[in-house]
């Protein structure tokens, strides 16, 4: 097992970051491309959710991701200590955003759900959001 | 998941060597222990290190170096050094490794230093 | 149809009701009603699309893949699920897109992390040649037309695909090509296709060869255990087929075989 | 200013993870290609120091990198709890090294120093090192 923990603060410039951390990590398992992009796409959602939503644009709020390699799967858990949410169930409705305003959509989490294996969502109004990701990294199977 | 790959031609008395990837403390075992079998042919003199392909090093890939080089000396063998990249190449003289290897241009001009010297 | 794959165009939004007696229509036959559902969801399946952007495909593509996600939750959508259809097309239109960016995606992040360093270290000469100083890592993502994040990762890495044992070459020499040297220059779209007509020409042995070797990265050694030959058989075999695949993919005329002699 | 921490098992496998992701968080001052590889190269001589000297090679240390971004440098800390260092002046000087037998040959500060614009080092024996690098990225002249 193969373990990290990165924080940094809520600010856009730093998705890009995240991304590339979790990924240069992710290639441990020698994914193939696209496995990258999608892990990519789901750290960028969740990483985004944690600074536009959960700490409303504030810059001075800390972003943790927690990563771990564990029987050929990346684990990653986003951890914002911002506004949380009163209702996960329906944050988690395809199309629900709280933000129709800055033209969101309202599919982040949908998009998380289906590229990864297995998500869990803790949240906690005033206290902040943890999202945890699973995905399996198939070794190439020959056929 | 692999980040060197290393090619080793044996061209009559010399070696080869074309390093692909990255050379860290991770990776310098693997690079250590195939250069080292090659090695073990005692008709082997020379080496030839083409870094064309090396994207990084750091002090663990001198120790490697080094630590073959010593393995030559007694051969009275020559270590010849081509294309290595700015940040390699800058390693390679902060670590004095010029005073002892050759700095050729390419393979071939290698080859011919390696003739001249026959 | 085909949905017309315009940004700007807002589409009109139907509440979920009028959304499923459309749905009814669609799936008794009735093409207008499909069309007006599929019309009402192009700003949702732009907004899929967004998110998928950046790999190198032209997004009216990618758009016309999720209209066809779209409109195969138009026709499964079953009125028993109790849910609201966004809730229903969403994931199917997500789930199209990654698909199609699958099937196209299963090369090793090592293979094409090396062709981009490849890539990279050219973009960066040529810019010296011009400009008389390095790059910044932007300047020369934008020459390349990648992320800055697929550079600061290619920089760091040429993660080598070939394994060790297939690239010790003892005496006699003649050091076996990857298929990626056949076509250093080339687009990545011609070297893929030209490879593919090459493959078809291979018999299926041969074909199953360059497959585990070059597609999934297997060693010689992995392949020779598969195929239940010797490993310098595989060797041998190979090297057949890439010169042979040379040829016939004649891309780099000026790629010499004459080494072959000994 | 920006920041960012990151921790992580002290593996030889996330000695590139490292590099990556410090130099992923560099890219927002635009460095040079050199610049993003001197900047890989010094970390990967700091978290080497501390895996195979700070934790003799045990896997189950901690390696902490703390980073940010101030009026164009990069600030650099590498930390370990490892075995620290009696004398940090020798371990300083040029080609001294404790492990000769590991084929390492004590240019890992040299280089460091060498190709950063301050290294300051603190350590206690059997309490850990910490090493703080500063990197000045210059804004490319347009000629
Ligand atoms: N970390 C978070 N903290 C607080 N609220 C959150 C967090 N993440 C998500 N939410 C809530 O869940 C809603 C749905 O999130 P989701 O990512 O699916 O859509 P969105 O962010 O609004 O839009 P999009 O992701 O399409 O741009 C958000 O609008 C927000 O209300
Ligand atoms: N994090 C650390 N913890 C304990 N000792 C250290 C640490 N870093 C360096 N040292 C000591 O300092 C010496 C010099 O370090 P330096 O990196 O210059 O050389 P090296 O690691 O021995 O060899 P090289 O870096 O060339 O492979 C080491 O040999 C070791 O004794
Ligand atoms: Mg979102
Ligand atoms: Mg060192």
């Amino acid at each position: 097992m193969n373990t990290f923990t990165l924080s940094f603060a809520s600010r856009s410039e730093n998705e890009s970051f995240a991304r590339v951390a979790v990924s240069a990590f992710a290639a441990q398992l020698d994914p193939t491309v696209e496995e990258i992009r999608e892990i990519q796409t789901v750290i960028s959602e969740a990483v985004t959710n944690a600074i536009i939503h959960g700490y409303q644009d504030r810059t001075d709020g800390t972003v943790t991701i927690y990563g771990r390699i564990q029987d050929g799967s990346l684990h990653v858990s986003i951890i914002d200590f911002g506004v949380g949410m009163e209702d996960v169930a329906l944050a988690r409705t395809p199309l629900y955003t709280s933000k129709p305003d800055l033209e969101r959509s309202g599919i982040g989490f949908t998009i998380m759900e289906q590229l990864c294996d297995a998500i869990e969502v803790d949240s906690a109004p005033g206290r902040g959001t943890r999202i945890e990701l699973c995905k399996r990294i198939a070794p190439v199977m020959v056929s | 998941m692999k980040m060197i790959d290393i090619a080793i031609e044996h061209t009559g008395d010399t070696l080869i060597v074309r390093l692909c990837g990255e050379l860290d403390h991770h990776q310098a075992d693997t690079v250590r222990t195939h250069m080292e079998s090659s090695l073990s042919a005692p008709h082997v003199r020379h080496i030839v290190l083409n870094c064309a392909q090396l994207t990084f090093m750091d002090s663990s890939g001198i120790g490697v170096i080094l630590g073959r080089y010593k393995q030559i000396i007694p051969r009275q063998g020559k270590l010849l050094i081509c294309n290595a990249n700015e940040t390699v190449h800058r390693l390679m003289e902060l670590a004095g490794l010029f005073k002892i290897a050759t700095l050729v241009k390419d393979e071939g001009e290698a080859m011919q230093h390696v003739g001249v010297l026959q | 149809m085909r949905a017309k794959a315009q940004r700007a165009q807002p589409s009109e939004s139907l509440d979920d009701a009028s959304i499923k007696r459309l749905l009814r229509m669609s799936q008794q036959g009735n093409k207008s009603a499909r069309d007006h559902i599929v019309h009402a969801n192009v700003r949702l399946v732009w907004s899929v699309v967004q998110r998928f952007a950046h790999r190198g495909y032209e997004p009216d593509d990618l758009f016309q893949i999720g209209c066809i996600g779209l409109m195969k939750a138009i026709d499964k959508f079953d009125f028993s699920y109790d849910v609201k259809f966004s809730t229903y097309a969403v994931p199917m239109i997500i789930g199209e897109m990654q698909r199609f960016l699958r099937d196209d995606g299963t090369v090793k992040v090592s293979r094409s992390l090396k062709e981009l360093s490849n890539k990279l270290r050219r973009a960066k000469e040529q810019w010296m040649g011009v400009h008389g100083t390095s790059p910044t890592v932007q300047q020369l993502a934008h020459a390349v037309g990648v992320d800055v994040a697929d550079v600061i990762v290619a920089l760091d890495a040429t993660r080598a695909t070939a394994s060790i044992d297939e690239t010790v070459f003892e005496n006699d020499g003649d050091p076996i090509l990857l298929i990626d040297q056949l076509a250093d220059d080339d687009g990545d779209w011609f070297e893929k296709f030209a490879l593919q007509e090459a493959m078809n020409t291979l018999n299926e042995r041969e074909k199953l060869l360059v497959t585990l070797r070059y597609f999934h990265d297997l060693t010689q050694a992995q392949v020779a255990k598969r195929l239940g030959i010797s490993q310098v058989q595989v060797s041998r075999l190979e090297k057949k087929i890439l010169h042979h695949m040379r040829q016939q993919c004649a891309m780099h005329p000026d790629v010499q075989d004459g080494k072959e002699s000994g």
